[in-house]
């Protein structure tokens, strides 16, 4: 794929060692001379270990979208220089290797990051070192960082309007829920945000059953078996699957063969998209639902355009697209805007820039950066198709702002985030009129 | 403590095996074996392959447990203790294959062996002591390892291995000596003075020999006990159980 | 009558003829259709007008297909199998398999078969469409609800016996008091008697679902008690679900559902136990091959997952060669995939041998380590040759689904993985016992120089003992490709369950392991209810430790002197 | 008395190398930004984590290199001593995280905990976390060592063990409920003793500390392999049933010598956490403590300063690997591992020795036993 993108340098951390340094110095492009300094581009992401299966596919979404970049002339003159290092989903690599990005090569942006034990590991280099930091998933909330632009989804924009669909009359009326999801922060905060939401709806907590599974489970005869009881008590039931990626593959393939049709229980997944969906025959699985902000199956010129060159640039003719390439394709151009905007690529004017920025977003809407670093987005429901695409059969009306701090505990129910003058704090509470803790202000 | 050499069993033994048996999956590798041994007694077993000489080591030091049978030294039951009880009651053990200690030094071999404390905990911060010098000076000499005292155990030749494996249950001064085939890849002439040197371990310990070479037990002049298929077939001096038709059609006259 | 009214006149009428025949179709038997041929032909002349006059609108019963909501699309489908529209069964059908489409623009609705494309509303062919101007007629799991319901209203009627019973089972899944009377006539006519049950079954459903009102408390009763003798799921959740129920029906339920429930939980000891059974045989064909190359041979080898995943790699290659060559023979390229990723792993696992563990003999702690960093080469070249992520193996249909065994749900793809891992355990043990080169083998791991001596070529048993282990590693990976994940990670996900199995079960005995299996597999899933999954298996760990503390050989000890010393 | 030992003799200059070399980088990262001499930051916090590294190293080459016992879960208790000061940490936060509670860490905040588990009791203190960074994997490693050794459990089988018992461990703290953090971790960590982690100044008191630690712990471990109780090791190593037939209980020296090992590994642990500043299950990662057996083996086990040295070079690998080739590096670290047991087996040390003809003709090990481990 290098060969695509000329501005790929071989990675070095000349302090330290003056032969990787020269080694990257071989490779920078003749480019640079002409029109200048290149910008260098971080990019984070593990391709080896458990996540590469998720994260390679963002390494690669970067490399074309800054091999294009490059192609429109770089950005204020200047060529875009990706850098492109290897955490090797080692959460402490995730901090070296940010440390090194931010300190050794002086990157303008980074662009990483999948998991939230790795975005909470970086957390504190971006803030000390003032960079920033385009995480491009879907998370948990509760985290408003000046350092880190969140262009993936925050609760408010996935799991309440999916559980939305599921109580409507579209969804099926579901009043019984079966909240399953892998042990760990995502699921834990959003499966305690739906239940809070859930209570609100009328929806008791005898009809809620909520089962935490381990990372990689692969044995899901049990629970499913156990999820198939829980249904058969008369009412509706619905699940809504906050099972990490990997695992889901087993998951779907027991409920598959228990027969749980998508008629009977449906399956609302938050992390199931069309790059897992790639690794199981779909036809038993046919009706389940995925909330997203963004379907490859989505018919507009833009997303047209984006896949044809995402096929282009991986010379895979059948390459899925999915929701955080989106995201990344969102953050980055963003970011090019902002740089544009400011006419520098100056850390702090970069960030102050970056609010307001709009971009179209590859479904037809336009996506903007609010102050508390999160974006609008749409949420579309999906259901699963035979050829492993989804089919949207439900979308919300207007682009929903994210929040990042959930009215649903108790103790962020009044925070906000706003990085403008005068307040200028990620965790302001709205009613005590104050900065809560220190370091996010 | 001394006894002359060849004292009939007393009453008042020292080491008392009875009706011992022990099977390995299905083999039987002692049957109903007994034997006494008195005070201060040396003696020699012998026996063919498989007749159970090992085994028997392996039931008195505790290796492995009998099934049936009882096993006393001093009158204290010996099937209830693992190996280091067994060994600090007084029972050294050398083995067929020479073990020693290959990364240590011959005198560090022989310090390890030591009669005296043995924590784990207390050997962290012992020092060698004059009586402690002592003592390995005079079993370096006795084994005549003094030249090679300070070189590795694991660089010594297979007839020097066997002396300081004797020279550590020199060191260890138990009461009772199981010696396993001492003289296995011996020179004529070592093995005489390893037959010498167990004469003379001999004056102040009991010993059991285990010996194939018949040349050695001669010259140890003890008492023989013949095992066969795990029990014992003949006891008795060189003479007598070479005399024996049924030693002589299982094990000698092959 | 202006345009909008002409169309709706036409339309209403034809709406009241569909509804009229409906009423005369669920009256009579199939025998008697042709008196029926009236209301069919005066339904033709309609859709002929329909046709040929201004509005052009198509068939109006068939226009709420193409509404934008899915509530008018179920509710169109619903309709249409009530009314016994004519081409009801064919657009229905078409609907469910996503051959329906309508124009982008303007009215109409085709289907697209393999044969052709044909006017859904007349069957008759149609030529000159541009493809790109229709799209499909999408469906939600409302509409999915709505269409199986369609069938099985239409199915109820249907000449082979075991259609119908399908037709009534499927109406259990989602009764409907709506299809009462339909229910009732079919029963009359009914003679098959498993078809008969069945829709003795759905009536009761229908009876005490909601909006069935006005049923006598002795039908209620009566229905009640045919679904205590049905005694599943599906039949408590029916009960539980009886909308204001009068007391003696309530109290009839409560006993019912008290009734299923204790069989339930009877029958749930034995679904434990197949659930456990099935963990267990996976552990098993993943463990075999470690039973050989590490209890056998003594070799540590850290890259067995990695085996396991290039055989999963292996029948994803073949699969798709088989697929693309014969489509929809995805069962044949799993059959073919056995021998293939054997060979293959085996093959791999001889390389291996020869080019690196050979040179390690002796050192079993090693091996460990230069296997280890093998499994991270190996790991590595799958990524970079097929790409990091999951690759789809198709698990071919006599695996899909489950069969039912009184109340215990097999599932055919766990099914087969037991047969399979217990086929592979006979034959290893058939292979080590029978042959003169299970023979060699055990001989070279008791004495290897005796068996040198004895003029059996050491080397070469060595390296086939290996790519024994190694090729059963590659038939594990295809048992697991059906289903687990096939990525490069496949095998880290198995390497320590798989040495748990084998130091628990007794090196050097595959009986042991066989054991090992399945205690560890059903003990996790005894635990898993009461614990939590991820309780369970920190349990079953720690149950390991302290077992192996008490017995450090195994379940199965090799016994002797040799192994003491 | 000192046994002319000659494993132990580069113990002392392992020991001086890495204290001098680690405090004069951590007072070079002190100089002025221009000054050509100038350390940077993240080199200074690269440094350090390799220490903690080597200290496992150590760690592990005490019970594998001079015991004989191939431990596969060593990470356990480093990942233990690692928690015990990230718990600390996490109280040094105070009201400054992101909710601003005094009372409870950010993430049982996020849970909706209302209360601190008891077992967080008493980590206000620097003093008790350190104690408890050495009493946990001390504690663990007691249980386990008296279970495994008094069985007699051995070679292999204690290995898988091990590794059984850092698995364990891991799926554990993964468990959000186990109130550790669950997969998060502990992350976000402001400063310890008063003392701001992000300043320079700490950093290279850090640094200069872990190595002071390293030192230490090299020099306490020549002292003891120097002792009867070192030759004790080895003694039982090489011969185990000999010992047990001399009278010794091989079971308590190894116990002690496991201990002794994990309270290392601990310490290494929480120097480790307060440089990297988080601390999640994957420590536990079976992975990670075979890794730390690599770095032992690349260096050379049965010396002190093999261990390190490996460790060292190891991870310097890579780091300069994940970020030069970080498509092609896992063939680079497996080729290594694969490389160094075929032709190295002793080690970057090994090639040292071979390198003196001096020493090469000390020993001529023997393959006894399938437990013996060629040592040289």
């Amino acid at each position: 794929m290098s060969n695509d993108t000329p501005m790929i340098s071989r990675r070095g951390f000349g302090q330290l060692s003056l032969a990787a340094a020269a080694a990257a110095a071989a490779v920078t492009p003749a480019l640079a001379a002409e029109k200048g300094e290149p910008i260098k581009i971080g990019i984070l992401h593990s391709l080896s270990g458990t996540m590469a299966i998720s994260e390679t596919t963002l390494k690669d979404v970067m490399l074309m979208l800054i091999a294009e970049q490059n192609k429109k002339g770089g950005v204020l003159g200047r060529p875009l220089e990706a850098v492109v290092v290897d955490p090797a989903s080692n959460w402490p690599l995730f901090a070296e290797k940010a440390r090194e990005l931010l300190s050794v090569d002086k990157v303008a942006a980074v662009f990483g990051c999948w998991t939230s034990v790795s975005r909470k590991s970086v957390l504190p280099v971006f803030e000390e070192l003032n960079g920033i930091l385009f995480y491009p998933v879907q998370y948990e909330g509760q985290e408003c960082s000046r350092n880190v632009f969140y262009t993936g989804a925050a609760p408010n924009q996935q799991a309440i309007p999916a559980v939305d669909y599921l109580l409507s009359a579209d969804g099926g009326s579901a009043t019984r829920f079966v909240l399953a999801g892998t042990d760990y922060v995502y699921p834990r905060t959003t499966n305690q945000i739906l239940q809070a939401y859930l209570g609100t709806k009328g929806i008791k907590p005898a009809d809620i059953m909520v089962n935490y599974t381990p990372f990689g489970q692969s044995d899901w005869q049990g629970i499913v078996s156990q999820i198939k009881a829980f249904g058969s008590a008369g009412k509706k039931t619905a699940v809504v699957s906050t099972v990490n990626g990997d695992a889901n593959v087993p998951f779907y393939k027991e409920l598959g063969n228990q027969g749980i049709k998508s008629t009977d229980i449906p399956v609302m997944a938050f992390s199931v998209g069309e790059e897992e969906l790639a690794g199981i025959d779909t036809k038993p699985l046919v009706g389940q639902l995925a909330a997203w902000n963004y379907f490859e199956s989505i018919k507009t010129p833009a997303n047209k355009a984006f896949i044809k060159q995402w096929h282009a640039f991986t010379k895979k003719p059948k390459r899925t697209t999915n929701d955080p390439m989106e995201a990344h394709y969102i953050g980055f151009n963003m970011w090019v805007q902002a740089v544009q905007k400011a006419g520098t690529i100056d850390h702090d004017t970069v960030i102050d820039t970056l609010i307001g920025i709009k971009q179209p977003n590859l479904t037809g809407g336009v996506a903007t950066m609010l102050p508390n670093h999160h974006i609008t987005k749409p949420v579309y429901i999906g259901e699963i198709q035979d050829n492993g695409q989804f089919n949207v059969v439900w979308k919300t009306p207007d682009l929903v702002p994210g929040k990042a701090w959930s009215p649903y505990v108790a103790e962020t129910r009044n925070l906000i985030g706003d990085w403008r003058k005068p307040i200028d704090c990620g965790n302001y509470d709205t009613v005590a009129k104050r900065c809560v803790g220190t370091k996010h202000g | 403590m001394t006894a002359p050499i060849g004292t009939p069993a007393t009453p008042s033994s020292l080491l008392y095996l009875d009706a011992v048996s022990v099977t390995f999956d299905g083999f039987r590798a002692l049957n109903k074996l007994s034997l006494v041994l008195a005070h201060g007694e040396m003696r020699a077993i012998i026996g063919p392959n498989g007749a159970g000489k090992t085994t028997m080591m392996d039931v008195i030091t505790g290796k492995t447990r009998p099934d049936t049978g009882e096993v006393a030294f001093r009158g204290v039951d010996l099937t209830r203790m693992d190996e280091p009880a067994i060994a600090r009651l007084g029972i050294g053990r050398k083995f067929q294959k020479p073990t020693v200690f290959e990364h240590l030094t011959v005198r560090t071999n022989l310090l390890l062996s030591l009669k005296g404390g043995r924590q784990a905990f207390a050997a962290l911060f012992a020092r060698l002591t004059s009586d402690e010098a002592g003592r390995i000076e005079a079993i370096l000499a006795r084994t005549r390892l003094a030249p090679h005292a300070n070189r590795m155990a694991g660089a010594l030749s297979h007839g020097q291995k066997q002396w300081l494996e004797i020279g550590m249950l020199l060191g260890q001064d138990p009461e009772l000596l199981l010696v396993d085939e001492p003289v296995a890849g011996m020179t004529d002439a070592e093995t005489m003075q390893t037959a010498d040197l167990l004469r003379d371990i001999n004056r102040t310990h009991s010993v059991v020999v285990v010996e194939h070479d018949m040349a050695f037990v001669r010259a140890l002049g003890v008492r023989v006990t013949v095992l066969h298929e795990g029990s014992v077939l003949a006891e008795g001096s060189v003479e007598q159980v070479s005399a024996n038709p049924r030693v002589v059609e299982v094990y000698l006259g092959r | 009558m202006g345009k909008e009214g002409r169309c709706s006149f036409l339309k209403k009428r034809t709406k009241k003829l569909l509804f009229l025949r409906s009423r005369a179709v669920a009256r009579v038997s199939d025998r008697r259709r042709g008196a029926l041929l009236f209301f069919k032909k005066e339904v033709l002349a309609l859709l002929f007008l329909l046709f040929i006059s201004p509005c052009h609108a198509e068939d109006p019963a068939l226009a709420g297909l193409r509404a934008p909501d899915y509530d008018s699309v179920a509710a169109t489908v619903t309709d249409l199998a009530a009314h016994r529209h004519p081409r009801a069964r064919a657009i229905i059908t078409a609907l469910r398999d996503g051959t329906l489409y309508a124009p982008d623009e303007g009215p109409g609705l085709y289907i697209l078969g393999p044969a052709g494309t044909t006017d859904a509303a007349t069957g008759a062919p149609v030529s000159g469409l541009d493809p790109d101007s229709l799209s499909k007629v999408q469906q939600n799991n409302r509409v999915r609800i709505a269409v199986a319901g369609a069938l099985a209203l239409l199915d109820l009627s249907a000449p082979d016996a075991a259609t119908r019973r399908e037709a009534a089972e499927a109406m259990v899944a989602h009764p409907d008091s709506g299809l009462l009377p339909a229910l009732t006539t079919a029963l009359a006519q009914e003679t098959d008697p498993p078809a008969h049950a069945a829709m003795v079954l759905a009536r009761a459903a229908a009876l005490l679902s909601s909006g069935a009102s006005g049923q006598s408390q002795q039908a209620q009763l009566d229905a009640v008690a045919a679904l205590r003798g049905e005694g599943n799921q599906q039949a408590r959740a029916i009960l539980l679900g009886i909308p204001n129920p009068p007391p003696a029906v309530r109290d009839a339920a409560r006993s019912a559902i008290a009734a299923i429930d204790l069989q339930l939980r009877l029958w749930s000891v034995g679904q434990g136990v197949f659930y456990g059974a099935s963990l267990g045989s996976v552990l098993l064909i993943a463990a075999l091959g470690l039973a050989i190359t590490f209890g056998v041979m003594g070799v540590i080898n850290m890259a067995h997952g990695e085996l396991m995943m290039i055989g999963a790699y292996v029948t994803w290659l073949v699969q798709g060669a088989t697929t693309a060559a014969w489509p929809g023979q995805a069962g044949l390229g799993l059959a073919l995939s056995v021998p293939a990723a054997f060979l293959a792993c085996g093959a791999l696992g001889i390389a291996i041998e020869r080019g690196l563990i050979r040179f390690l003999y002796g050192r079993p702690l090693e091996t460990l380590l230069a296997t280890w960093g093998l499994s991270l080469v190996l790991q590595q070249a799958v990524r970079s040759l097929f790409g990091p992520t999951n690759v789809s193996v198709i698990t071919p249909a006599f695996m899909s689904g489950a069969v039912k065994l009184g109340g215990i749900e097999i599932t055919l793809n766990r099914l087969v993985i037991i047969v399979f891992a217990a086929v592979v355990m006979l034959a290893l043990t058939a292979l080590l016992r029978l042959t003169p080169l299970g023979l060699q083998m055990r001989a070279v791991t008791q004495n290897r120089r005796m068996a040198a001596l004895m003029g059996i070529r050491t080397p070469r048993v060595d390296a086939l003992t290996f790519g024994l282990g190694s090729g059963v590693a590659g038939l594990a990976g295809v048992a697991i490709s059906q289903i687990d994940n096939v990525s490069p990670n496949l095998g880290q996900g198995y390497i320590i369950d798989s040495f748990m199995v084998v130091v628990f079960g007794g090196v050097g005995n595959l009986w042991g392991t066989l054991a090992g299996a399945l205690s560890l597999g059903i003990a996790n899933k005894i635990l898993e209810p009461l614990a939590g999954a991820v309780l369970a298996k920190i349990i079953v760990l720690v149950l390991i430790i302290l077992f192996i503390q008490r017995r450090p050989r195994g379940l199965f000890p090799l016994r002797g002197r040799a192994v003491e010393s | 008395m000192r046994l002319p030992w000659r494993p132990l003799s580069g113990a002392d200059w392992a020991a001086v190398c890495v204290l001098s070399g680690g405090s004069a980088l951590a007072l070079l990262s002190l100089l002025p930004e221009g000054s050509p001499l100038h350390v940077p930051q993240f080199a200074v916090g690269l440094a350090g984590k390799y220490l903690a590294y080597a200290i496992l190293a150590v760690a592990v080459d005490l019970v594998w290199g001079f015991a004989g016992i191939l431990t596969l879960g060593h990470a356990a208790f480093f990942a233990l001593g690692g928690y015990a000061m990230g718990m600390y940490l996490m109280r040094e936060i105070g009201t400054r995280g992101v909710y601003g509670n005094p009372n409870l860490p950010d993430f049982m905040v996020f849970l909706s905990w209302d209360h601190l588990p008891w077992y967080w009791y008493g980590f206000s203190h620097l003093p008790f976390a350190l104690l408890m960074a050495l009493l946990a994997p001390g504690a663990l490693a007691g249980c386990f060592g008296w279970l495994a050794f008094r069985s007699r459990v051995s070679g292999v089988y204690l290995s898988i063990i091990t590794q059984a018992l850092t698995y364990a461990l891991m799926l554990a703290f993964f468990r959000n409920d186990m109130g550790f953090g669950g997969n998060n971790g502990l992350t976000d960590f402001k400063d310890v003793a008063g003392a701001n982690l992000h300043q320079p100044g700490t950093r290279a008191a850090l640094l200069a500390l872990t190595a002071l630690a390293l030192a230490f712990c090299l020099l306490a471990s020549r002292a003891i392999l120097g002792s009867r109780f070192g030759a004790l090791l080895v003694a039982v190593r090489d011969a185990e049933s000999r010992t047990r037939f001399i009278g010794y209980r091989p079971e308590h020296i190894k116990l002690l010598v496991w201990v002794y090992s994990a309270l290392i590994a601990g310490v290494g642990g929480a120097f480790y956490v307060i440089q990297v500043g988080i601390i999640n299950p994957g420590e536990f990662a079976p992975g990670n403590s075979i890794e730390a057996v690599i770095w032992v083996a690349v260096g050379g086990r049965g010396t002190l300063w093999g261990p390190v040295l490996g460790a060292l070079l190891v991870n310097l690998g890579k780091t300069l690997f994940t970020g030069l080739l970080p498509e092609l590096w896992l063939y680079a670290l497996g080729l290594l591992f694969i490389l160094t047991t075929l032709f190295l087996p002793r080690g970057v040390a090994g090639l040292w020795r071979a390198a003196k003809p001096a020493g090469a003709a000390e020993v001529t090990p023997e393959m006894t036993s399938a437990d013996h481990e060629a040592v040289p």
